[in-house]
Order: C-alpha cells, then sequence, then structure tokens
C-alpha cells in the first residue's frame, strides 16, 4: 500500500510525543525528542521519493534520467544538524541540572513554580 | 488516495514497518544505557530505509551521527549521572525509574 | 502527589497525541501518492543542477550553491550549540576538572591495543578525508567527512591514551579551527559581495563535472564546513567526556 | 543599497565566529569592542536600509539565484520597512544589552558575547527571510543561542531547570515547524512564501489546514502564546537580566512576524472567502494570552516571573492586532512591538540592578529597601505607567491603531479587552513598585505564595552605566508615541507588507514594489473612544495597584480560588508543558479543521 510511508512517520512522531510526555528522564526525553525529529526525515523523504528513481547524482549516468528529489535530500541533512546541537544542549542542561539536584528526573525537578 | 498497490518496493515496505518499531522500541526502552544501544539500531534502521530511497547522503549523516555522536555524548552523560549518584538510591534515576 | 501528577498525564497524553496523530493522517491523505511526487522544486535543480555547476552530486550543490545560504545558518547553528555547551559545562567546574585530569593516567596499557587503536584511526581519518573531497561527487561533503575525521580522533581516546587526546582536544587549538570554519564560509561569501556581486555568489568557473576541480566556489565552502564539523563535535565529545572522567580521576586517586 | 541586507546576518554572525574563534589570541576587551561595536554597525546598517525601502520594498537573491521563468530556484530576503524596522529594533537592544553587560555579567567571558551575536544575526535573518525553510534555520539558531544564555551563570537549580523546559519546548516546537514546512513542500514542490500562496491559491484542504496549524501553533510557542506560553515564565526567570531584556523585548516578538508574513504571503491565498474564521481563531489565542498575562502577572512577587507575564500579556495584544488582518491593525502591532521592546527592556535592566545591589528581585523582600533610589524609581514607573498607555505616552499608539482595526472591523468588544489585560499586568508592575520604592502595602501577601528568589551572584557592577542604559530603553520606548509620522508610516507599510499580489509579482517576476507616497511628519489624532479607554486604564490601573497592594478582605477573597488553581497549572514540570503543546495543536487543528472546511 502506498500509504504506509505516511502512516509510518506518523506513528514515529506520535509515539515519540508519547515518550516526551511521560518521561520521567531528561536523557530518555532527549532521546525521545529525537525520535519525533526524525519523522520529519522520513516524512521529507518519503515526499521526495519518485518511483523507480534513482539518486540525485548523476556520476555515470546520463542527464535527465529519472531522480528522486534532492532538496528534501538537503533539508533533511540540516535537520539532522539540528537535532544533533539539541540533544547536546539539552544533556549538557540535564547535567547541571543533576549537580545541583542529584536528580534527572523533571518531575523532582520541578521547582521553580508560577 | 487511490488504491496503487504495490509500487512500493518490498525493501522499503520492510524498511517502512522497521522504522517505527523502532522508534517505538527507544521510546518504551526506559533505561537510558539500553536506550541509547536501541537508539543505534533505530539510527541503523533509518540509515537502511533512507538508502532505499535512495537517499545516499542522508543515510550516511544517519549513520555517521547516530554511530558517533550520539552514542558518545549520552553514554559519557549517563556515565556521569551514575557516577555522581554512586549506590544512593537516586541511583536509580540515573537508569530511569 | 508528584506520582499522582505523571500518571495523570500519561492517561491524558493518549487522546491528545492521538488527536495530533489523526490531524496528521488527515494532512497526509492530500500529499501526492507515494513514490508519485510532481515537484517541482527539485526536478528543476536535478536538470539545471549539473549543467550549471558541473557537480555530478545534485545535493551537494544544493546544500553549497542553490541554498547556500541555508548551510551557513546550519554551520553557526553548530557552532553556537557547542559555544552553549562549553558555556554550560566548563562555566562551573573548570578548575576542579583541570586539576583532576592533568592527573589522569592511561588506562589502557597495552601497546597491542594502541597500536591497533591508531592504526584504526589512521584509516578512518583517511575515510573521513575521502568523504569530504568527493563530497560533490559522490555521497558524502563536509558535514558527513567531518564527522569521520572527528571520530578518528576519538578513537584515539578509545585506544587508551587519554593524553594523547588531550593533546588532540586542545582548545587553543580547536577554537581558532572552528571559527576559520564558520568564519570561512562567512568571507567566501563576503567576497562575492566586495566584487558586486550578490551575497555567496559562485564566483568561480564551474570547472570540469566529475572532478575534484569542479564546482567553483563550492570545494572551498565543502572544506571549511568539514573543518567546524569535525572541530565542533571533537570539542563536545571533549566536554562531554571531561565531565565522565573528571571524577573517575579523583577516584582513582583517593584509592592509590 | 540592497547589499545592505545580507550584512545585517552575516556581519554579527563573522563577529561571532572571530570573537569566539580568537578567543585566545586577543585581550578580552578587544572581544567586548568588537561586539559592541557590531551592535552598532549593525543599528545603523539596518536604519539606513530601513529608510531606503521606505519608498518601495525589494527582494534580494541570495547567490544570484534570481527565478527561472517564474520559478523560485534560490532563497531570499523580502525587503520591506515592517521587516527592516525590527531589525533595527532587534540590534538597538542588542547592542544596549551588550552594552548593559559590561558593566554586569563581565567574567562572562568570549561564549557569552558571541552568542549574543549569533542571536542577533539569525533574529535579523528570520525578520527578512522570505523563504519557509530560511526561516526554520534562523529560528534555530536564534533558539540554540537562547538556551545556552537562559541556563548560563548559574549556580542552582531554577535556573537550570528554566533553561531545560525553554530548550525541550522550543526544539519541539521546531519540529512542529519542521512538520509543517514538510506538508507545504509535498504540496507545493516549493519553499519559496511568495511561490507557495501562488500555488495555494483558491485551494484549500485539509493538507493545508494543517500545515497551517502546526507552524501558527510553532511561531506562537516561540511567541509565547496561550497554551504554549508556559517555557516563558520559567526561562525569563532565571536569564541574567541582559538577555533576559533581549528576549523579552524581540526574541519572543519574532513569532508574531513570522505569523504576520506566512498568513499574508501564503494562507491569505488559500482561505481568501475564510480570512475571518482564521483570524477569528488568531484573536481568540490573543485576547486569551493578554488577560492571562495579565492575570499571572498579578499574581507573581518575582520581579522576573511578574514581567515574563507582562510580555506574555503584550504578545497577547499584538497578536490581536495582527488578528484584526487589516493595515491599521497589522500597523498598531509593528508601532506597539517599538515601544514595548524599549519599555520592557528597560524593566528587566532595572531588575538587573535591584538584583546586583540588594541581592533579590523579590517583591515582598525588598520591601521599602530601595527608597534612596529616586532615578530607578522613576525608570520603573515611568515604564510601567508606558506599558499600560497613558495618553500619548509609551504603548498608547499602538493600542490607538489596534483600536481603530477593530473598530473599522464592527468589533468595538476587542477594545475593553486589551486594554484591560494592559491594566493587570501594569497595575502588578506599580504595585511592585510601590512596595520595592516606597515602602507601601505590607510585607505578607496570601495572594502572592512563596518566596522562590534565587541567591544572589557576586559582581564587581558599575551602577552609572547599568542606570544609563536603562534609562535610555526606556526613554526610546515612552517617546514612540509622539514621533512625528510614525503612524502614518506603519500604517503604509503595513499596507505594503498584506499586497500579496505586488510582492508575487515582485519576487517571482521581477517587477518592482509600486512605490508610495511621501507622508507628512504629522502626529496622529485618535478616535475618541480610545481616549477615553486610555484615561480610564489611568485610572483604574490605581486602582488595581491599590487594591492589590492592600491585599483582598472579605468576600473578594474567594477571587483566591480561581487564582490559585491558575497558578498550579504551571507547574514546571516538562512533561506537562509538552501536553500543553499537544492539546494545543490538537484543539487549534480540529477547531479549524470544522470551522474552514
Amino acid at each position: 500500500m502506498s500509504v504506509l510511508p505516511y502512516v509510518s512517520a506518523a506513528w514515529i512522531c506520535a509515539v515519540g510525543l508519547y515518550g516526551a510526555i511521560t518521561s520521567r528522564n531528561l536523557i530518555h526525553l532527549a532521546l525521545c525528542l529525537t525520535v519525533v525529529q526524525s519523522s520529519t526525515y522520513v516524512l521529507l523523504l518519503a515526499i521526495g521519493y519518485v518511483n523507480r528513481g534513482g539518486a540525485p547524482i548523476f556520476k555515470g549516468v546520463k542527464l535527465g534520467t529519472r531522480a528522486v528529489d534532492p532538496v528534501v535530500q538537503s533539508l533533511t541533512l540540516t535537520d539532522i544538524v539540528v537535532s544533533v546541537t539539541v540533544v547536546a544542549l539539552i544533556l549538557a542542561l540535564a547535567l547541571d541540572a543533576h549537580k545541583d539536584a542529584g536528580s534527572v528526573d523533571p518531575d523532582t525537578l520541578a521547582d521553580v513554580k508560577g | 488516495m487511490t488504491l496503487v498497490v504495490a509500487t512500493i518496493a518490498p525493501l522499503q515496505a520492510i524498511a517502512f514497518v522497521l522504522a517505527p518499531l523502532g522508534a517505538t522500541a527507544v521510546v518504551f526502552t526506559r533505561r537510558p544505557l539500553r536506550q541509547i544501544v536501541v537508539n543505534g539500531f533505530y539510527g541503523l534502521a533509518l540509515g537502511v530505509l533512507f538508502f532505499v530511497l535512495q537517499a545516499p547522503d542522508v543515510a550516511l549523516s544517519m549513520i555517521v551521527v547516530g554511530a558517533i555522536a550520539y552514542p558518545l555524548v549520552v553514554l559519557s552523560a549517563i556515565g556521569r549521572v551514575r557516577l555522581r549518584s554512586g549506590g544512593k538510591p537516586k541511583g536509580r534515576e540515573a537508569d530511569g525509574a | 502527589m508528584r506520582l499522582e501528577r505523571s500518571r495523570v498525564r500519561a492517561v491524558v497524553a493518549v487522546p491528545a497525541v492521538a488527536a495530533v496523530g489523526a490531524l496528521l493522517v488527515w494532512a497526509f491523505v492530500g500529499l501526492p501518492d507515494f513514490g508519485h511526487y510532481r515537484g517541482p522544486y527539485g526536478f528543476v535543480l536535478n536538470r539545471i543542477g549539473v549543467p550549471q555547476r558541473h557537480t555530478t552530486n545534485v545535493v551537494t550543490a544544493i546544500v553549497f550553491d542553490y541554498r547556500g545560504f541555508d548551510t551557513m545558518g546550519e554551520e553557526f547553528i553548530l557552532f553556537g550549540s557547542v559555544l552553549g555547551v562549553v558555556l554550560l559545562l566548563r562555566g562551573r567546574a573548570r578548575d576542579e576538572a583541570e586539576e583532576d585530569l592533568a592527573k589522569y593516567t592511561d588506562a589502557v596499557s597495552s601497546d597491542l591495543v594502541r597500536v591497533l587503536g591508531g592504526l584504526a584511526a589512521g584509516v578512518s581519518l583517511l575515510i573521513g578525508l575521502w568523504l569530504v573531497s568527493f563530497g560533490f561527487v559522490t555521497p558524502g561533503g563536509g558535514f558527513q567527512g567531518g564527522v569521520v575525521v572527528a571520530g578518528a580522533l576519538l578513537l584515539v581516546y578509545a585506544a587508551g591514551s587519554f593524553r594523547a587526546w588531550r593533546k588532540v582536544s586542545n582548545e587553543e587549538a580547536l577554537d581558532p579551527l572552528e571559527g576559520i570554519g564558520v568564519g570561512g564560509y562567512v568571507i567566501v561569501g563576503l567576497a562575492a559581495l566586495v566584487s558586486g556581486a550578490p551575497f555567496l555568489h559562485n564566483l568561480l568557473g564551474p570547472g570540469k563535472s566529475g572532478t575534484l576541480f569542479s564546482g567553483g566556489s563550492l570545494p572551498f565552502l565543502n572544506w571549511v564546513t568539514a573543518l567546524e564539523v569535525a572541530a565542533a563535535n571533537v570539542v563536545l565529545c571533549a566536554q562531554f567526556l571531561e565531565q565522565c572522567l573528571a571524577p573517575h580521576a579523583r577516584k582513582e586517586r583517593s584509592n592509590s | 543599497m540592497s547589499w545592505l541586507a545580507p550584512l545585517l546576518v552575516v556581519l554579527p554572525l563573522l563577529t561571532a565566529a572571530v570573537v569566539a574563534g580568537g578567543d585566545h589570541l586577543m585581550p578580552s576587551f578587544v572581544q567586548r569592542a568588537l561586539g559592541l561595536g557590531c551592535g552598532v554597525a549593525v543599528t545603523v546598517l539596518a536604519a539606513l536600509l530601513m529608510w531606503r525601502v521606505e519608498a518601495h520594498g525589494i527582494v534580494y537573491w541570495f547567490g544570484g539565484w534570481g527565478p527561472r521563468n517564474g520559478f523560485a530556484i534560490g532563497i531570499d530576503f523580502n525587503i520591506e520597512p515592517l521587516g527592516a524596522g525590527m531589525c533595527v529594533v532587534i540590534a538597538a537592544v542588542v547592542t544596549v544589552a551588550l552594552a548593559y553587560s559590561e558593566g554586569y555579567v563581565k567574567g562572562a567571558g568570549r561564549p557569552y558575547h558571541a552568542l549574543m551575536l549569533l542571536a542577533l544575526g539569525a533574529m535579523c535573518g528570520f525578520a527578512l527571510s522570505g523563504d519557509i525553510f530560511n526561516m526554520f534555520v534562523w529560528l534555530e539558531l536564534a533558539s540554540t543561542a537562547g538556551y545556552a544564555l537562559t541556563g548560563f551563570s548559574v549556580r542552582q537549580l531554577g535556573p537550570v531547570q528554566g533553561a531545560i523546559n525553554f530548550a525541550i519546548v522550543n526544539a519541539l516546537a521546531g519540529y512542529v515547524f519542521a512538520t509543517g514546512l514538510a506538508l507545504l513542500y509535498g504540496r507545493t514542490g516549493t519553499l519559496n512564501l511568495a511561490q507557495m500562496g501562488a500555488t495555494l491559491a483558491g485551494r484549500p484542504s485539509g493538507l493545508v489546514i494543517v500545515a497551517m496549524t502546526l507552524v501558527f501553533t510553532a511561531l506562537l510557542t516561540k511567541g509565547a502564546c496561550v497554551p504554549f506560553h508556559f517555557w516563558a515564565a520559567d526561562a525569563y526567570a532565571v536569564a541574567p537580566a541582559p538577555v533576559c531584556a533581549m528576549f523579552g523585548a524581540v526574541m519572543t516578538d519574532l513569532g508574531l512576524i513570522g505569523v504576520a508574513r506566512l498568513y499574508w504571503l501564503v494562507f491569505q491565498a488559500p482561505f481568501a472567502g475564510d480570512a475571518r474564521t482564521v483570524g477569528d481563531l488568531l484573536l481568540a489565542i490573543g485576547l486569551a494570552t493578554a488577560l492571562l498575562g495579565g492575570v499571572m502577572a498579578l499574581l507573581q512577587r518575582h520581579l522576573r516571573r511578574m514581567l515574563a507575564y507582562s510580555v506574555i500579556c503584550h504578545i497577547g495584544i499584538m497578536l490581536t492586532g495582527i488578528a484584526l488582518l487589516g493595515s491599521k491593525g497589522l500597523a498598531g502591532t509593528a508601532v506597539m512591538f517599538v515601544s514595548h521592546a524599549g519599555l520592557v527592556a528597560a524593566l528587566f535592566l532595572a531588575t538587573g540592578i535591584l538584583m546586583a545591589k540588594y541581592g533579590s528581585i523579590d517583591e515582598l523582600t525588598l520591601h521599602g529597601r530601595a527608597r534612596s533610589e529616586r532615578l530607578l524609581a522613576t525608570v520603573w514607573f515611568a515604564a510601567a505607567l508606558g506599558l499600560v498607555g497613558v495618553p500619548y505616552v509609551g504603548v498608547y499608539l499602538g493600542h490607538a491603531l489596534i483600536d481603530d482595526g477593530a473598530a473599522a472591523l464592527g468589533r468595538h468588544w476587542v477594545q475593553p479587552i486589551t486594554w484591560l489585560a494592559g491594566v493587570l499586568a501594569g497595575a502588578a508592575l506599580l504595585r511592585a513598585g510601590a512596595r520595592i520604592f516606597f515602602g507601601l502595602g505590607g510585607t505578607r501577601a496570601g495572594l502572592l505564595g512563596p518566596n522562590i528568589d534565587q541567591q544572589p551572584f557576586d559582581r564587581d557592577v558599575s551602577h552609572p552605566l547599568l542606570l544609563g542604559c536603562a534609562a535610555l530603553a526606556a526613554a526610546l520606548g515612552l517617546s514612540i508615541s509622539l514621533l512625528p509620522g510614525i503612524a502614518q508610516r506603519a500604517e503604509s507599510a503595513a499596507d505594503s507588507f498584506q499586497n500579496r499580489a505586488a510582492w508575487t509579482a515582485s519576487i517571482l517576476h521581477g517587477r518592482p514594489q509600486p512605490t508610495r507616497p511621501q507622508l507628512p511628519y504629522a502626529i496622529a489624532g485618535s478616535s475618541r473612544e480610545t481616549i477615553i479607554y486610555s484615561a480610564a486604564a489611568f485610572v483604574l490601573v490605581l486602582a488595581v495597584a491599590g487594591v492589590s497592594l492592600r491585599g483582598l478582605r472579605g468576600r473578594a477573597q474567594r477571587l483566591l480560588e480561581p487564582a490559585e488553581a491558575l497558578k498550579a497549572l504551571h507547574s514546571g514540570v516538562a512533561g506537562d508543558y509538552i501536553l500543553w503543546l499537544t492539546i494545543g495543536i490538537a484543539t487549534y487543528g480540529s477547531i479549524w479543521a470544522f470551522t474552514l472546511r
């Protein structure tokens, strides 16, 4: 079925969100965030795919050969870099929090209140 | 959505099933140390998926990031948290209660 | 009370997440069927990319030329996050960590492991450099190659020589390299501006398609990116590793 | 002169690279001077650019990749007075913040200055960009710098916790934006906003509705609107004063210009017939945000949390201006943005002075302790009254234009709500000022809850410099309503901002923008309604401040229960905030799904 790719992306996004909401550990939470973001990679690449298309690399291939969309690939590359940086920053903050409170559980850490 | 059956190659179908399974496993592995291992497999599954979607550049990035950058950073973080928690009851948080 | 709250959250989350999932599925119905994408942006670039830019990898042409401005932003995101991690982790325990780490001894003393590790590091370094240099011909490029180069340097650590690793991850050397990496990207762009062309305009000719000299300014942008990515990753990993090791070192010292 | 546009982004980024990369090679004062000089230079360049595009806007294509046969293949900046004006304010605020830092966070070292400059470049890029993915990149860069700036200089738990919530919620918002962007790309096959609008024109669909929900939700999260606002107070409470000033004055408002640009270049096209349906939900979100911000501000005793909610309140009012979907409303938002930026920056900088001098920014702890601070008190009260909008002072002109926009639409009930929200936030600030500077009221107040003050940091501070920066920002914010010609210019700029046909023609086909006539330099008059509302607001703000200073007595105490419940919602737990984000997306998405079909 041709809907499988999109269902797959929606599922990854939903399950990642659920994990992030219920997470009791900041390190776990950071990885859940990368799962949510990975749904955008799957979505983008699924959108840009063309049946029987080759990779958008024209070495030894005649120009004008059917190829998949290269733009989604460059967008995904940028997205991946963004996700690495976010994970690194959240983990750095989690380590700081752990140094102070001896815990990485967001529920225990919730000390700032409105 | 029109019914277009069998326009999706078997290999792609497998990869498209494996990816969400991997994501689910990552989310429900609540112990960070195991989670990072599972996450490595998930990264690999995504890499394969991207490869069969004709995106070798992205597949390469995903594998490089999933195999080098994430594990290193996360493992050091876990190591740090475990070490500081020591044998105290708080230690279970490092593993995810 | 706390526990209860997290349980309530887990229950409320199910319908909320399901609703968002339903919205997403509703939206996906409006997308073209899988494998029937109609473009046109990517297809236009597939058609004009190689003749105009003489890079056989159109993705690289997009990353460094058609949408090179995005990539500049992306480099700075990486740069900014490394600065942020340094600010957060270094700012606090610098002195304590410095002192402890100076006394840290190498954990692995087997020469065989060291030689093998060094060999592996050398091989991955070569792979990384290969990925960088052929990125605009075949898959790969500054980002992927840069991460692999950083990984190679990390193998030095894995092979057991923490002191050698400290030498490699010396921030006095890495900071300027990183600065040159991101700054170089901007300067290539500014060069075009100074010569009267739009920012990041590809000044040099397109070169010969399929060779290392294809793509005009692309190779420069590619190499500065690789430099930035490699340096950034080494700094990032070094920061986290030191966080992890400093207490180890202290423990070791008190044991002996 | 179009070459000025890339410089606004590139100059701060390059300076950041030099400052951070040359850390071991140059003395610290050179680094600081470079940062400050760069801020001043960008302010001047942005002002020049704004002056250049006053007659008509221009389009700048990066790499020279202009459109081919009417199809965009590169990245463009749409330069018009509103975006360029925003850059002027952004650069000015960052410059003042950097100058203030000279006397406040001297020891912070290079990452601090470099990160402030990265944020500056990223915000300018976002304000000008006409490409959806490019907007995403700048948004992420600004946020990345923000996470680190919030969490640093932190010696205790609170700050880290605030920074973590900030990072998690905003990172998720970024992914939500990326998903919406992917949907739009899949549907239209382009990333250029004008091209997207042209492709979608007259073709609404479920996909477009969901994509609009996702990108607007993401931007409203960055802009701290209900129910995505939770992170803001946590983050502002803990960041250093100059960073707070930057966040509150300009970074939060980025989400709003994003909403405006995306609406008028993209979503106006498919929903042309249902514009009010789109606008009404935004209007409801705006008013709810404004009221919630006002009420929550009254319930705070921690000055920076109070200010954070005051920012949320005014963000709501500004979103209301946009949601009226007319040139008057948008102009009002633009003018209010300028004056609000100055006033809020001044107030945040003032809290820094209190913190440095008295080691606390808790309203009750500081009770009567700053009696000798005549100048600081003047700045505080002037800025607080400016935020209420006393006739011809501070945000008054913005309110007046939004009032006109609401009246033109026949929605007269919008006006009292926006004024009331401003009154509540202003009353909180006046009450705090009266306690701190005059020692009025008691040292206990049941409404406000326990002290959550942080420990002070030791710093050697230079008070005249700090006070000067705060006073300068306040003076700029107060005087905007009396700047001759600003109302007419904002309206004409808003008019051209909303002209999708003209922008599409000039972006995709290279046609020049229509030239706008030279406008007079006159102070705009305002409607009778506005003058009445403004005067009433002045009276009311004093009354509310007085009542809340005295505390609630008798039957009025019943009001405490809902207030406590409201406060309890702001739990500080990241999971709760993500849940609210999810619920918000689901709710707004379903509302639009049912009303727009």
